[in-house]
Order: C-alpha cells, then structure tokens, then sequence
C-alpha cells in the first residue's frame, strides 16, 4: 500500500462504442446541426453557398450575437439580465437623439449612449447585489422601467432626421455617413467578432473571467475564498449592459432613426442563442464561442428557409424545432442522473 | 385644469355649450406605440386641446382583450366623448354601446361598430381609404413595365388594414397586371425593420440581378426593413413601392440613389385631426355623418426637396395636413380664446 | 513558535445559541483534536476562525496580536486555513480539478495579473496532488468526480500555500481507511516538519487518538475541557461530550434469522459498473457490503432501490420476483435507502423537519382526493423526532438549520412511517457523532428485530463488524466474498477488498 | 431523550423593534403596497373606489391571472413554462376556428381546445423529462414551436366571424352568445377565483401539491424518498398548459375572434404576477393566492394610472418601478447571512 499511490478506478474503463458517440453528439451537437443544415441548403439551394449570401448571414446574425455575448456574460455568474432588449433600446434612442436633436458628434454620441446605459447595470446591481432581489426578478422590473424610460425620452415616438423635437422646436442635426458605416459590412461583422473575441479572452484567460464562472458555479464558495462577489456580479451586469447598449448603438446605425423598442425583438432570440451555446463543446456553462455557434444555427436556419420560400408564419416552427433538436442532442444521455 | 377653468367663468358667445366648460376626452387606439399612433394621437391631442378640451391617450399594444378593458374603465370616468381607433369588428359594437347609452359622443377610426348588419346609432365612423391606397401604389407599380415581378412584403390575415390592401393586391394580380415572386413577412413582431431585412437578405440571394422589377411593402414598417436589405445588398435594380409614411422613410426616399420610388399614404396627423373636429361638432349638437373618408394621397420620390420632412409635406403634396373639412366658425373662435 | 488563542466566543442564531463563552487556543506544529456530539458547536467554532461568521463577540489573537476577522480572506492573511465540512459548498462543480485546487492562489495571490496562465495552473495542481499522493485528471470537472476525491481536492486546495494554522473539519467522513492513511501522513508531515498547528475535527475516536496529541472536547456550546490525549482513554472522551456513559459496544439481542426476505441474482447495471452481484438477506438479518471506496458500494444499493437501470439480473422479494425500475417501485414493493450524500439526495433542506419526516409516507395521512390532514402529520413527527433524539426547536424547523447529525436522523427516520421490508443504508454514520451512532445502531437493530431484512453499506469496517450478521465483500463492482461476522475480522476483510483472492 | 432536549431556548425573545417591522414588512410588502396604491388613488380620483371601477379591476386581471396561476404551478416544481404565452394564442386560434369553421357547439369546441392543448404540455414533459433538456430551454423551443403551429394553423394568424376558410370556402360559424358570457361579469371574475381557490386548495392542501413543492426543493431526494418525480413534473405542466389553454379561451370569448399571437403579450405580466406572489406572505414560493396578489397589484396600478392621466409611454416606467419596490420590499433585509 506504501508508495502505491491513490488511484481511484474509473469504472468507466470499458466505454461502448454508442457511448463514445453519444459522448461525441452531446458535446458537438450544435455544430452538427450546423454542418448538416449547410449541407441540405447548399444542395437544394443552389445560390445559398454564395459569397455574398454567407455575408448575409454573418450580417443578419451580428446584432443579436453581440447583445447575446452580454447576455452570456450575465449568465456566468448565474444571473440573467432581462434588460438587454430594452437596454438596447434605450442607447437606440440616446445616440440617434444626440445625432438628431444635439448634432453631436459621432465619439462623443457613440460614447456617452454606452456611458449613460451603464446607469441601467448600476441600477440592476443594486436591486440584486444590495437589495438581494433575484436577478430573473430584478432585471424583469428593470426592464419595464428602462422600457418606460425610453419610451417618454423619445415622447412615444420615434426619432429621425428632419424631425422636430418634443417642445415642436426644428432640428438640424444629421446622422454622420461615419455612423452609418458601423453597420455596414464588413465593419458590422468585424465588430461582431472583436466583441466575441474579446469577452472569449477574458472569460477564459483573466482572472476576472474565472472569478465570474467560479461565482456562478458556487456563489458561497467564492465569497469564502476572498473574490468580492458583489463587485464582480455589478461587473458582469455591467459588461451586459454595455454589450447590450452596442448591439442597440449598432441597430441605430443599421436603421438610421430610434425606434420604438427596437430593442425588445432581440431578448428572445439572444436567449436561445446563449442557450443552446451554453451546451457547445460539452462546456455546460455559458461561453462566448459557443453563443457565437448558437446564433449561426439560428441565422443559418432562417437564411435557408426563406430562400425555400418557406412560409413566413410556419418559420418559428421549424427554429422552435431545431433549437429544441439541438438542446436535445446536447442534454439527452442513456444514463440517468 | 386652469384653461378648463377659464372657459368655465368666461362662455363664448356663438359657440355651442356642448363644448365649452371642461370638456373631456379619452383617445383609445389599439395598436403599438409608433409614428403613425403617435402622430394619429397628436393631431387628435392638439387639435383638442385648441379648443380647449382636456384630452388623454391610451394605447393597447394591439392586446385586443385590454383594448376592451381600457374602453370599459375610460366609460365609467367622466369624459363627454371618446375617439376609438383599431377596434375590431367582433366586439366593437358591444364595446361602445355602453359609452351611447351612458349619453357619450364618439368617433371611430378603422372601427366597424355593426352587430347583426346594424350600426350603431350616433357613431360616426371615419376611415382611412385602405383601398384607394392600395390602388394608389398598385398603379405605381403597375406603370414600370409589362406584368412586373413581386416580391410582396405582408402579413396577415387579420390585420384589418392589410386585409384591405391585400383584397386590392390580389385584384391586380387576377386582373395579370403584376405577377407574385415571393410574400415575406414578419415573424418577430418586436422588431419588424430588422426582421424583415434578415429575411430580405434571404430572398435577395435567390433572385439575381434582373429577375426582380418591383417591392410592395404593404405597410412601411416592412418597408423600410426592405429597403435596408436591398441597399445592404446594391440591388437598385429592384424598385420600392409602399403604403404609409414616416419621417424616415422619407429621409430614405431622398438618400442618394435610394430605389424607394413612392409611398401611398393619408396624412395620419390629419387623421387625428378629423377625428376630434367630427367629435366637438357632436358634443355641439351639430349633424355629423356617419361615415367619413380621409383621401390617400401619393408621396413620389421625384417630388421631395432637400429639406422635406413630415411636418412640410404639404408643401410637395397636395391636399396634405390640410383640410377645412368639418371647420366650423365657433371652432375658430375657440382656438382664438385658448390660444397660448 | 505561535500561539492562537480564541477568547470568551459566543454566536447566536436564530432559536439557537451555537456558541456560549468558548476559550479555545493552541500552538503552531500541534495537532489538536475537536469532538463533540452532533450540534455541539465545533463547525460554528471553526467558522468563526476562519472568517465565515462575523457576528461573534469575543476575542481572537495570535501571539497576543488581537485579530481582526471580517472575511475568509482576512483568516488566510493571517495564516488560517480550513477545509469544510460539507465539500459541495466549498467547490465549484462544473470547473476543472486544478481551478479548484488552485481557487485561492486565484483569487489571492494573482493581484496586478490579469492573465491565467493554464500551463502553470495544472502544473501547480498536479505538484500539489502529487503532494498528497494522489492521482486524479486535474482536466477533468469536479462534478465527475466521487465524494472521497471531492475531499482529496479540497486537502489539495489547502495545502497549496504556507499557512500557520489549518482546521480540517471532519475530513475523513467520506475517505476509506487507505486514503485516511495517506492523509495521516500529509497531517503529520506538515505538523511535524513544516510547524502547522492543525484542528482535527472528527468522530471517529480511534483516529483522534492515533493522530492527535491534545484534545478539546465541546458540548451544547461549550467548551467542556481541553487534555492531553495520552492522559485519557476513549471512553472518558465520550462521557465527557455527551455527558453520561455509553457503551461504545453495541449490543443486538439474539433474535433467530428467519427465512430468505430478499435475493438477488446475477444483477449487473447498465454503466457496467456492476457485474454479476448476487446476494440473500433473511428476516431479522443485517447484512453488511463491506469495500473500500469506490468499490461499487453505493452504485449497488441504488440499483437495487431501482435508482440506477439495471441491464441483467432479478430481485426476488419472498420469493416473487419484483421490478424496481424506479425508487418508486421501489419504495411501493417495500424498499427504502437512506442515501449516502444526505443533503443532496437524503433530506429536503429547505422544508420544514415534519415534512421530511413524513414525505415517504403521505399516503397514510391522506384523506379521499389525497387530501392531507397536517395535524396527524406533525403528531407523528414529533414521536419519531422524541424517539430518535433529533435535537430541533420543534418539527417545524427547517432541516437545513440542524447540525449534520441531527440531519441524517431525519433521513433514516422518514423511512419510519413507511411498510418498508428491505431497508438499505449506506454509511449512514457519516458525520453522525458517537452518541447519535450508538442511536442510529440501536434503530437498525430493532428494525431487524421486528422482522426487517437489513443492508448496510460502509468502508468502516469496525462499524460493520459491530453491527451486522454477514458480510459481502466487494471490489471493482463485484461481490468477491461472502462472510460470517463471527468468524471474521478486519484483516481478512481488509484482504478480500484489496482485491486479494 | 427527555423532553427537555428538544427545546432549545430563543434567544432572539427580545427582537428589536425595526427588526420586527422590517419582517413584517418583508412578507407583507405587496399588500401593504396595494393598499397604499388604493389609498392613495381612492382620495386622488373620486371614482377610483367605485364598485364599478373595482369591478373593471377584477374583470382586467382574470385572464392574466389564470395564466399566470399556471406559470406558478410550473414554478412549484422548479420548472418555468415560458411557452405558456403561445399556449394561450393556441387555444384561442382554435376554439375561434371550431366555431367558425367547424359550427361545433359550445361546451365541445371549449373541451376539445382545452384537451389539445394537452399536447403542448406533453411534449414540454417530453423535452424536459425524457430528453433532460433544462425547463426554460425547452420551454423556450416549445414557444416558438406552438406560435409557429397556431399561425400556421390560422394561415397566418386570424379567423374572425364571416372570414373564409383558408383553402377560400366560406363558413358560416358564429360565436356562440353562451361562449361570450364566459367573458362577461360575473363570470370571468368568478372563473378567476375557482381557479385561485383549486389551485391553493391543491397546493397548499393536498399531497400532489406537497410533491410539487418537494421536487421543487431537492428532486433528488424527492426521487429518493419514492416520489414518481417525472410523473408530477409532468404534471406540473399538464396544469400549467392548461390553465393557459382557459386563459386563451377567456381571452377567444372577449375578442370573438383569433388573433395574431393574442396571448404572447400575456407572458411577461404573468411572470410579474407569479414573481412578485412567491414573496407573499414570507412563504418564499410560487403560490396561488400570491400570484393573485401580484396581478392584483399590477391590476390596480394599471387602472389607476390610467385614471390619473400619466401618458400611456411612461406607464411602464412606474409599473417597473412599483413591481422593483415590491420585490425590494419582500427580498431587503438588514442581516448580512
Ligand atoms: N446558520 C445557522 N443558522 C441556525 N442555526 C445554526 C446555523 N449554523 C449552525 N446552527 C446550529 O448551531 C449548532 C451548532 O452547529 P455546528 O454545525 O457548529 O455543530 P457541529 O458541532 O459542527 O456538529 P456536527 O458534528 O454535526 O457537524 C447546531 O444546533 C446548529 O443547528
Ligand atoms: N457520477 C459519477 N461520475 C463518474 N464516476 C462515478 C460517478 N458516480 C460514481 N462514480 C464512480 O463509480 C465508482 C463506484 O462508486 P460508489 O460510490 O458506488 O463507490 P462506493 O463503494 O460506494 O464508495 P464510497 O465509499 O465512496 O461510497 C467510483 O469509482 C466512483 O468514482
Ligand atoms: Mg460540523
Ligand atoms: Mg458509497
């Protein structure tokens, strides 16, 4: 027994073939439901591999990843920040509002729309880092209010070149071709992949990003070990806010005025995507890479059937159905517990 | 309120009673907050509030269900009148019957009040021409060549407006004048610009170069999401024809090289405007009709100047924001005394 | 050398005074020994060392420096360190083995870095399991891992830094008498060569004995003594803490075994994990599956409770062939397991005691359209909370808020109220203190003397060669022999499950 | 052991005074709130406390609050049903289609809409327990799913009186009076309650709803102690399926008619509701009477605000805030723990 050292035998020694595939399905589920839907599309659609289709969906899928990298973010530290659509919407607001009404120019509008939706992260950390209101709980009242919020800025209109503002005073103020750019390709898909990037860094390789996961894999824990949770859970709102507030920055960009919670579309689809990213690579945790492979199942899925002429109604049944395809592949095992 | 209290102590002579001492009124519209609900409420709110009238919005998010609840709770406060606007025909008439018997004016915008192939009695009903609009744009679009192909931009059944429209569509395209490509429409309700571009995007990659003439956006909202895929794209091949207007789609319309070559619309603010005047010449105890018809107009890309918004279209357009219909002397008389 | 001294402790919680005007204090290079029964205060005591409670009164130094405790962290910066008790509250399941050894260089030592560096991190966990001699993937993720190797990380995590003092709390529960050993020495070497003062909580007395030189001993709050443990013998130890006599020789009255209650035959699992286990328990009988860890011990009893899917094999109860294809079955044919991991899977921490109690037996307080009467539910509650001595307010407690002991009462006693004729227990004296074993021990007995067919699963073998009737040994998930409790001892059952033949 | 052993004397027999406010207000924060919102309306607006008004009140909640009282089941068993929202529009699409389409009289096409929507609960189980796909992220799919079938069930979204069928045949069905009643007072208001009190009496009374809480709890050991967990969870979704399924067919009598996604709107106040319910009272979970609470609350503000003339673009800003002060109310406490 001496010098033996302690090995605790695997009793898993003898894994069978279906388990090895299972293993291989669970982890890589989402990517297979990748590749077999380009597959079926390329062959039944012949301009679907194009060039410039591929832009597309890079494109179409760039807001919602990067408002679902915040999202993500949120999700480390097992909160949930329901107050992205409307965070998003809010900063759609303020930079076209400082365009328009203040002809401020592109930095400085840019800036402080991002700077002014931090408010909405200080905000969602005090509700649940002071007052210990559950995140779900919390950031669902934040949403209603930074909706409101919103919503009487922009008088319950929306906001675009030309218009008067709300005391009915002429505006001169102009969107810059600058901002325009931002979301423009290849720009727009660029900046999706910096911010993917970047928080995949820093979750991975910082210390600050390990300090989210270990917060959200044991919140006891990492208090007793000395991380000052609470800082770093308003940090992970805060990255969420901001991320949020870019992707709504972006959509002002893409749509040239302020709408109407404009922001709100996006709540939805930037969950499934970090959903079903969370299961990406058999990592079971919510990670930047994979939320980027979430929102490409769900871009690719919908390029594809419409260019199958799909019916616009009946599309939610078939992404409802794939998304549920691909969290199945991931969560379903022989075994039980 | 202070002004209701100057019209209380101060009656004007030659202006009916009905609608002079603090009288109230509640707009309740069944659809979203956005340009045409807000511009549709502010001509309402302002052209009201000229005469000296106290007015409150409501909206209802197209929430049929709360629409009625809103309804129900505005008539048993005390407003004298109520404008109602999106009301759909299977309840509408049960909904205000309470508001007539309780001695309530009203006025409807894109509301059928009929039970039984009755009207309701004292309503009157105004409407948007969702025909004429239709047929306004159809032609537009008609005119580019020989049975042109397209791509139609729609949704529904059941949004009334639409339905109206579609009923048009489908006349030219029985009649051969135009030929279907594809019908896109919009799945995520929230976010119908972007939505809408996403599956444009789509479409645009499975037709190449030439094998399109024309877009129908059949309500501007996709309109402009249309527009923006097509731009992303480079396809001024392809030409935009649409129905409604905003400020921004007329900034659109003018961008640079922008293929948004007319939109067919009624003047929404002007809308709000007919409503609340047909509804002080109730509370007059005037005649009123039972149906009134506000004239579609249409806003051609050839025709915007450089400093063209919403608010100077009249300028460009004719018969746009302007109408002296349903103008009466004491009306005038009362937009003097409450003047700010 | 360092001296710590805690002085006049007391902590309160709601409906509870944990701690009474406690003195405790010790020196570096020392290995102190802390007992008491269950709820006794010596976790609490621990926790307010190490920085967990803050509102405590009392006074804490070290060489006369007054301490100023407001957080875990300020506990490590002056050299105080502990390994808790409930190892699922001190890990981060789905991280892997060497972000969890490494949790508080992390999180403490890497201040004006940002950067991890993954190479150096497994490097460093791996030299610190190499350390402990021990082997585990430090790739793989925590939640995988067994129980014993759950603790064998947290050893890990603390013994990555120098510090002047580390609490172990109870940390030889989950291991087997192999890893025990291999962490005796790492106790011994760091006290001994490297001058830690260490605070070994523990209720296996022999183990106190065998490791530790001075002992302090609480009860109900307070410290009792604190002695030399060479001047005392076992038996003064336990009359000190519980505060009467107790014979730690457990006595079962000489019922005859009645005819075969349950068979098994030829059972493997679906992991195949489990091969070909065949096995009889009689009316009256308490058979003990003896192994060491990781034998399959566990594994076993839930398959036969119908928790894990069998692939082959059939369970005869009475002679008729029974299907437990879930513990829903298997609690309706007559089974019932007391869990091994009780907060996880033998109690429901967030309701109230009653409600655990009673929660395998609703039926029986069920009027028609299973409506419950809630009066005869507490009534009842309260008898099994007198007759197993749980140590709670009232019945309406909430089970989270009892010591660890008083928990595992619960869990064996919800089987109580149930028809249960198998009753399966898998070591069901883990971080049960001596007083509250030799109640646990009196129960099983009785059970078996009411006609009740026993399974009783543990890696203690002194435990099973008190208690049972027969004996299976088992290794790599199989049965590999089958003994009599009377002709037998540890050595030779310690031979078999080493996988001698 | 003697008697004596398990009383274990208290301490905290002195407890200060602001810590025993602070407790009350802490499990009665909703409803003190409600009742300052009462007060407060009933001396600003004359006819607020009107028996009418009150009555307007009761009427405006009950669709809400019968879905909701499902979400709260979901909620029960740790689950959370967010496809509960398409439920509803589904309903709603085909008790109008039964009527109008079909000409099936009223008691039939009520049983039959509530019997398929069944299915939506049973394939969420399907998901959750068989698959092991975690609630919300299968819920999740089902939602876009059950919005997709019932669009493209309607051809699009709508069936109203007079409309033709989708392959053009005219119909001739009508709404039956009898099936409008069910949206009329008293009987809508009298609905609400009888599912308040069966789902209280259910949970609070019996031993399935014991169960539900149980696997709430800890499913594992629920599991453990022989409790068919995967048949009440289940079941935890056959009521929540169906109570959404009533609230849709609610909703069908009051519109007359099926409406593009009519009940998705109803998803986020019946969160709300359930939310801010399960801190009624101090009970800490989802319960029937809390959720009522909540709507109650949320009933009341709407009604109120409305009367009080706050434009209709801020009213989401107070309805956040009031919703975040009644969360704050329950969850603030001043120990640490
Ligand atoms: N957070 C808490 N809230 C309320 N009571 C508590 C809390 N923590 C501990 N207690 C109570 O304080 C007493 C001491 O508990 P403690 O955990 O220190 O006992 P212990 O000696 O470690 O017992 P064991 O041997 O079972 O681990 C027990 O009665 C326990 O129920
Ligand atoms: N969830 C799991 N994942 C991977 N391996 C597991 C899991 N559960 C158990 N094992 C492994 O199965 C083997 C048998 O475990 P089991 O718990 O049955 O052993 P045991 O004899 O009861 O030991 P112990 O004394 O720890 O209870 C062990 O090697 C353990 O590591
Ligand atoms: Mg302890
Ligand atoms: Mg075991």
């Amino acid at each position: 027994m001496e010098e033996q050292s302690l090995k605790i035998n695997n009793p898993i020694k003898k894994e069978p073939l279906w388990q090895k595939s299972l293993t291989l399905i669970n982890n890589w589920g989402t990517v297979i439901a990748i590749i077999a839907l380009l597959v079926f599309f390329a062959v039944s659609i012949p301009e679907f591999m194009s060039s410039s289709n591929i832009i597309n969906i890079m494109r179409s899928i760039s807001i919602v990843t990067i408002i679902a990298i915040g999202l993500t973010v949120s999700l480390t530290v097992n909160g949930f920040d329901l107050s992205i659509g409307s965070t998003a919407t809010l900063a759609n607001s303020l930079v076209v509002s400082f365009f328009v009404w203040f002809s401020l120019p592109t930095g400085v509008s840019i800036a402080l729309a991002l700077f002014l939706a931090l408010g909405v992260a200080l905000f969602n950390a005090f509700l649940i880092v002071k007052i210990k209101i559950p995140d779900l709980f919390a950031t669902l009242a934040t949403m209603f209010i930074i909706e409101g919020v919103a919503m009487t800025y922009t008088g319950g209109g929306s906001i675009s070149v030309g218009m008067p503002r709300l005391d009915g005073t002429p505006t001169t103020g102009t969107i810059p071709p600058l901002f325009s750019l931002l979301s423009q390709t290849p720009y727009i898909i660029i900046l999706m992949l910096i911010v993917v990037a970047a928080v995949y860094f820093f979750l991975k390789h910082t210390k600050h990003g390990r300090y989210l996961y270990m917060i959200g894999g044991n919140i006891e824990a990492s208090r007793l070990s000395g991380i000052p949770v609470n800082r770093y859970r308003t940090l992970a709102y805060i990255i969420s806010a901001f991320l949020a507030a870019l992707g709504g920055v972006v959509l002002a960009s893409q749509i040239g005025s302020a709408q109407i919670n404009a922001g709100g579309g996006y709540l939805m689809p930037a969950v499934a995507a970090a959903f079903i990213g969370s299961s990406f690579a058999g990592q079971g945790k919510p990670n930047a890479i994979g939320t980027l492979v979430g929102a490409t199942l769900i871009g690719v899925l919908e390029n594809g059937l419409v260019m199958m002429s799909v019916p616009y109604y009946s599309l939610n049944i078939i992404k409802g159905a794939v998304l549920a395809l691909a969290l199945a592949s991931t969560y379903y095992t022989r075994r039980k517990n | 309120s202070e002004e209701a209290n100057v019209a209380k102590a101060t009656k004007l002579e030659n202006v009916p009673d009905g609608v002079q001492g603090g009288v109230k009124i509640a707009i309740i519209r069944n659809l979203p907050s956005d340009d045409h609900t807000k511009q549709f409420l502010d001509g309402a709110r302002q052209e009201g509030e000229s005469f000296g009238f106290e007015v409150d919005t409501m909206i209802s998010d197209n929430n049929d269900a709360k629409f009625q609840e809103l309804v129900a709770q505005v008539i048993q406060q005390d407003y004298d009148g109520l404008i109602i606007s999106h009301g759909k025909a299977d309840y509408s008439y049960n909904m205000i019957k309470p508001a007539i018997d309780k001695g309530m004016k009203v006025v409807t915008f894109d509301t059928v009040a009929e039970k039984d192939g009755e009207k309701l009695e004292g309503v009157t009903e105004t409407f948007q021409d969702d025909h004429k609009l239709a047929e306004l744009s159809l032609n537009e679009i008609a005119s580019l060549g020989d049975k042109p192909r397209v791509i139609k931009v729609w949704f529904g059944p059941g949004v009334p407006p639409l339905d109206s429209r579609q009923e048009i569509y489908k006349q030219y395209e029985d009649a051969g004048k135009i030929e279907t490509l594809e019908t896109v429409g919009p799945t995520n309700m929230q976010d119908v610009q972007g939505d809408v571009a996403n599956k444009m995007n789509a479409i645009l990659a499975k037709y190449p170069e030439g094998t399109v003439d024309a877009v129908w956006g059949s309500w501007d909202e996709m309109a402009k999401g249309a527009y923006k895929a097509m731009k992303d794209n480079k396809r001024d091949d392809i030409k935009l024809i649409s129905i409604d207007v905003s400020n921004q789609d007329i900034n659109l319309m003018r961008e640079e090289n922008s293929n948004w070559l007319a939109t067919a619309a009624v003047d929404p603010y002007l809308i709000g405007q007919m409503n609340m005047r047909l509804l002080a010449k109730k509370l007059a105890g005037e005649e009123t009709p039972e149906n009134y018809n506000l004239e579609a107009r249409l806003v051609k890309q050839s025709d915007l100047k450089e400093d063209t918004t919403m608010f100077n279209l009249n300028e460009i357009v004719d018969g746009w924001g302007v109408s002296d219909d349903h103008n009466e002397p004491w009306m005038d008389e009362l937009r003097n005394a409450f003047k700010k | 050398m360092t001296t710590l001294d805690m002085k006049d402790i007391s902590i309160e919680f709601p409906g509870v005074k944990a701690l009474q005007n406690v003195d405790f204090s010790m020196n570096a290079g020392e290995i102190r020994a802390l007992i008491g029964a269950n709820g006794a205060g010596k976790s609490t005591l621990m926790k307010v060392l190490s920085g967990a409670y803050t509102h405590y009164t009392g006074k804490v130094s070290l060489d006369d420096q007054l301490l100023d405790i407001q957080s875990p962290r300020d506990a490590k910066d002056y050299g105080i360190d502990i390994v808790y008790q409930e190892v699922d509250t001190a890990l981060i399941p789905y991280l892997d083995v060497a972000e969890n050894i490494m949790l508080d260089e992390m999180v403490n030592n890497m201040s004006g870095k940002a950067l991890v560096s993954w190479k150096n991190l497994h490097l460093k966990a791996e030299e610190t399991l190499a350390r402990l001699n021990v082997q585990i993937d430090t790739r793989k993720r925590v939640n995988q891992l067994s129980l014993a190797e759950k603790q064998l990380v947290l050893i890990a995590r603390a013994i990555v830094h120098e510090r002047k003092f580390l609490i172990l709390d109870e940390p030889t529960a989950p291991l087997s008498n192999r890893e025990t050993i291999e962490l005796f020495r790492i106790v011994r070497e760091l006290s001994h060569n490297q001058g830690l003062g260490i605070i070994f909580i523990s209720h296996r007395l022999p183990e106190l004995f065998e490791i530790c030189e001075t002992i302090s001993i609480m009860k109900d709050g307070k410290m009792i003594t604190t002695e030399s443990l060479a001047n005392m013998t076992q038996q003064q130890v336990i009359e000190l803490m519980l505060g009467k006599r107790f014979n730690e020789e457990h006595q079962k009255h000489q019922v005859p075994i009645g005819e075969t209650l349950l068979k098994i035959n030829k059972l493997s699992d679906e992991a195949q994990f489990l091969q070909n286990i065949s096995l009889e328990v009689r009316q009256h009988e308490i058979v003990g599956i003896a192994g060491l860890v990781g034998a399959g011990k566990t594994e076993l009893c839930k398959a036969i409770f119908g928790e894990n899917p069998l692939k082959d094999g059939q369970i005869y109860l009475r002679d008729k062939i029974v299907r437990n294809t879930s513990p829903t079955h298997a609690v309706r044919n007559g089974f019932a397991l007391v869990p091994e991991e009780r907060r996880k899977e033998g109690v429901l921490v967030d309701e109230p005691v009653y409600a655990n109690l009673t929660a395998a037996s609703l039926k029986k307080f069920s009027l028609p359209f299973a409506i419950l009467k809630p009066e005869r539910e507490r009534e009842r509650a309260r008898k099994i909370i007198t007759s197993l001595g749980i140590k709670t307010p009232s019945e309406n407690q909430k089970v989270s808020l009892l010591s660890g002991g008083n928990q595992q009462k619960v869990a064996v006693g919800k089987w109580l109220l149930t028809d249960a004729e198998i009753l399966i227990f898998d070591e069901p004296t883990k971080g049960v203190d001596i007083g509250a074993k030799g109640d646990i021990f009196d129960l099983i007995t009785s059970l078996a003397e009411e006609g009740k067919g026993i399974i009783y699963a543990s890696s203690e073998l002194n435990e099973i060669l008190n208690i049972t009737d027969r004996i299976y040994v088992m290794y790599d998930g199989e049965i590999v022999k089958e003994l009599l409790t009377k002709d037998t001892n540890e050595e030779e059952i310690l031979f078999y499950s080493t996988g001698g033949r």
